[in-house]
């Protein structure tokens, strides 16, 4: 068998597509978690379902959008809700619970739960960033959500300057107590590996890492004591994957190529 | 309909529109979304008339907020994300007058900013949701309890977390309440009114229609300005109706350099010079004086951007965008 | 889109539809209002095929709702109003059945009933209102507390009346909060829809899109069923996606003798003669025979009632109701 | 000046469409209700803007509608909305003010509290009507609600069998301190009469009698004390209102001959 070449951006489209189960609906932001998204349908999951906090159901998507209000989500989907629509579809437990979410952030911490609001004090941010925009809803809602993390120290720490989207709070059974639904961020997928929460312990652990890079480095490359003890080598993509991710998903490479840090 | 009274009749001019309701320290909602039916002509004449002290209240109004945060319009800001997707991850104005302690920002998330102006639309001072629970968005505010307290146009709370009063009903042993909005006015630019202030939107909404019914005043930008009679044929696609609307203003490409659905794409090209002279204090100068300052009407404004470059933003009949269009 | 999956495919005969997914005991919400857009066909199929105890929530969906009753099907019922305008102002098989005792009611506002859909359609566990405050809607129950307690499907109160966790922010002292519903299914007739279960309502669309999104099921009946790329080519146009929807039935004239609007105008005349078959039980049993027991589906109905009568009640196209029709 | 003749009805009318001021954005129902909007429209409130709790706003009535889900209401209307939009348009304080509502009641008490549910204990009545409707919410959100009654003891009653919208409650300052917003029934138009509730006392007081009927007739009518100090004569429908009544309004007579109740 030939030995493939692909990128970790690459790699970490096809570790999420993977997740999306064929009939799911998906929720997904732009960039990589869009192709992602767009990946699971053409690859493995082809009944799965496309929509954005925008209200779109099912759109078209003949172009890659760089937005979730870019007109290119709006052809030729199912409707066209508005923003309360489209939160009521994941907190509405008939069709919440057929959701699988993709989000970023900035930061994360070894329960799951994301910032994408700032670093330094709330009121005077060093760096401040966009915010919750529909994240801190979509972790409430949705059982299964995924987060794509580059993978550096600075990212994955013990404590997020700013919870903006809960995961597993602190742990344990936190968050049933604090109210919200089962769920929130149970897989993160970075560029060396897929990590997963302890449905115990409610910690992220090491699930696979990819090949070519070893746990310690992963470990290293996180702010935070890993479980490592489970892990194993990630399948790459296969042939068939890449081929229909590079020609058919993103022709253009506006994400594979274009836009390495979203 | 058709032999309507001069009361109903809203049509005026941009600058008097905006003269006339966007004040000194008025709390203000804008339409669209990130990159999408922004009111941005109403927001460049409201930079030109160099309004002061706006509240603004936002979802994910990212190009628009940008250019009033730009403009050094906003004093106070409740927003969801100030950002344009993956085209400008976090607006740059946004962050550095945040960074800078120039506006003071409080945070909630899109769903409860929404909810908030459904709650205004709806006349009543809170909604619920089980969104945030737990979060610093609930934990976390960016107006004090003093200056809440001060005042009577905000809340004395940020949002507030109940049991749920009918016990396990609907799965919830708790709710996040979020109060009201009810802005002094909001702006939204659609592809269609009459006279009357009746307005239709093509593609998705946003949040539009809970702000405008939320708000004591409407202005609308529209593209096209047509009878009461074309758009009463189908009242079902009609999504505001005109008691709700103050003023009517006729301002074709209303929405650029954001896109307008059916009609013209975002200018990817623009945006991304818009966020290249937003990062440093004399290019965002220049650039406004190029585009703002500069130019005394909106009209001056688009033979500034140039006919050739609008043009070739022209959305396709099919697609409702420009096909192929240069966005990388 | 195209070569879309048979898992989406979800176009089924009425009679499997009802069969499958409405039973003995089933909580069940039906679309329309008064005189218009009932699922009058789905609801024939249900006293048809004489199921019983079903726990009805209703806003103002007088035809329909008249029927089941009538039927013998309804055992519980929560409701705003039972009644068909000025064309009979109580649904007379509601009345008598109330009045003799045979099924048990709880009365809501209209608003109301519409908020406990459309919290049910957010998953919240209530919504508020500043409705009824001080009304005996909000001091009388129809459901005891000891029946409540006894049943998880009800909530342990009918309606809460709470001081305003935010002061007077809003304008409001107190509030009074409407618990969720969710219905095990949600039957509705509309003009178009596809294979999948995108539905496109044309003129009001009531309280049915909030209806069918609190709804486990969603039955939907309907007078056109088109591709899906027509119906996508104008998403604005379509109210309901199809994740909502378990089963979609092709039932032309489906609505029947209520309006569908754009479509088929109301049948007075068979209006008219249902009331006063309504008033004496055996003028009742010899219409159930006549229109339902004796037919045994739409289509004998619709032959029962007669092809020519049908075409004298089709819509104008321009005001979407037959002009002039004999409604006296 | 020539003497007109001219039904009960159409008085009822004509004094309900002489409340209606010009601009007033009016909520009406079917039957005389529905008249008196369109009369005031075509007579003395031409900018006045019809709708219905079903959501449509400013329809072109083409034809008098049979119920508020008649078609005769969608046609030519400037949005058509759903019911939650109907009533959120008048809890919202900013259209909600600029109101006008006409209700219709089986029942009303002193305070202009009305019964549209039953009569009989409400757990097995002896009569059961319709119920709130949208009545409920109404007189709960609405400044100025016109009630329509026909002048019959047993319907002006001291105590209704069941409060299915709210007026002045108990009286004096009750109906604030419930919560409800200022409001509900002011003004009581029979086929005898025009009621309104005083200020002070929160009770229905005689306000004008139709001509040839005396006011001591009113209070042998009403099932409760009636003020009828501070009465004078109505002035009778002009020639030019029963015109465009009859002529213009409901040219077929199906409100003003067909339906003497409702």
């Amino acid at each position: 068998m030939e030995k493939l070449c692909y990128t970790p951006r690459e790699m970490m489209t096809i570790m999420a597509a993977r997740e999306i189960g064929d009939g799911d609906i998906v929720f997904c932001g732009t960039g990589i978690s869009m192709l992602a998204a767009v990946a699971a349908k053409k690859i493995n999951a082809p009944n799965s379902v496309i929509f954005f906090e925008t209200g779109a159901v099912d759109a078209r998507i003949a172009e890659l959008p760089l937005a979730v209000s870019d007109p290119r989500i709006m052809y030729g989907a199912a409707a066209h809700g508005n923003l309360l629509d489209a939160f009521a579809f994941m907190q509405n437990r008939f069709t919440g619970d057929r959701i699988i979410a993709i989000l970023g952030a900035a930061q994360i911490d070894p329960f799951g739960n994301l910032n994408t609001t700032c670093i330094g004090p709330y009121d005077r941010p060093v760096i401040r960033f966009s915010g919750s925009g529909g994240g801190c809803d979509v972790a409430s809602f949705v059982p299964r959500c995924i987060a794509f993390m580059q993978h550096e120290k600075r990212k994955f720490v013990e404590r997020i300057d700013y919870l903006t989207s809960p995961g597993g709070l602190d742990g344990g059974r936190s968050r049933e107590k604090a109210g919200l639904r089962p769920g929130g961020i149970g897989v993160v997928i970075t560029n060396k590996a897929v990590m997963r929460i302890d449905p115990e312990t409610r910690r992220l652990y090491l699930d696979r890492y990819y090949p070519g890079i070893a746990p310690r480095e992963i470990q290293d490359s996180t702010g935070f004591a890993v479980d490592v003890s489970r892990s194993c080598e990630a399948s790459p993509p296969t042939a068939t994957e890449l081929r229909i991710l590079r020609e058919v998903c993103d022709p253009q490479g506006l994400i594979l190529r274009n836009r390495p840090s979203d | 309909m058709t032999q309507r009274q001069p009361q109903h009749h809203k049509v005026v001019p941009l600058t008097d529109a905006v003269r006339r309701y966007v004040r000194d320290g008025t709390h203000l909602a804008i339409g669209g979304f990130t990159l999408n039916r922004n009111p941005m002509a109403a927001i460049r004449e409201i930079v030109r008339q160099r309004v002061r002290n706006l509240h603004l209240y936002a979802h994910s109004n990212g190009t628009g907020l940008d250019e009033l945060i730009g403009g050094g319009c906003v004093a106070r800001l409740e927003i969801a994300y100030g950002g344009n997707g993956v085209a400008t991850p976090t607006c740059i104005r946004f962050r550095k007058a945040v960074e800078a302690g120039r506006i003071v920002v409080e945070d909630y998330s899109n769903y409860m900013m929404s909810l908030r102006f459904l709650a205004g639309a709806m006349g009543v001072p809170f909604l619920p949701t089980l969104s945030g629970l737990g979060s610093d968005i609930a934990a976390r505010w960016g107006f004090s309890k003093a200056m809440r307290r001060d005042d009577p146009r905000l809340p004395d709370d940020k949002l507030i977390v109940m049991d749920n009063p009918f016990g396990a009903w609907g799965e919830a042993s708790r709710v996040l309440l979020v109060p009201a909005v009810n802005p002094d006015v909001t702006l939204l630019h659609v592809q269609t009114a009459d006279a009357m202030g009746t307005c239709r939107i093509d593609g998705l909404p946003f949040g539009d229609i809970e702000q405008a019914k939320a708000s004591r005043h409407v202005i609308v930008t529209c593209e096209t300005l047509t009878t009461t009679e074309a758009l009463r044929a189908h009242p079902e696609r009609n999504q505001l109706a005109f008691p709700h609307v103050s003023a009517v203003c006729h301002v074709p490409w209303g929405g650029y350099p954001t896109a307008v659905y059916r009609r013209y794409d975002y200018d990817a090209e623009y945006l991304k010079a818009y966020a290249e002279a937003a990062g440093d204090e004399e290019r965002f100068a220049a650039y406004q004086e190029r585009y703002i300052f500069g130019v005394d009407s909106h009209e001056a404004f688009l033979e500034a951007v140039g006919r050739p470059r609008l043009e070739a933003l022209k959305a396709d009949p099919e697609t409702g965008y420009a096909v192929n269009m240069k966005r990388g």
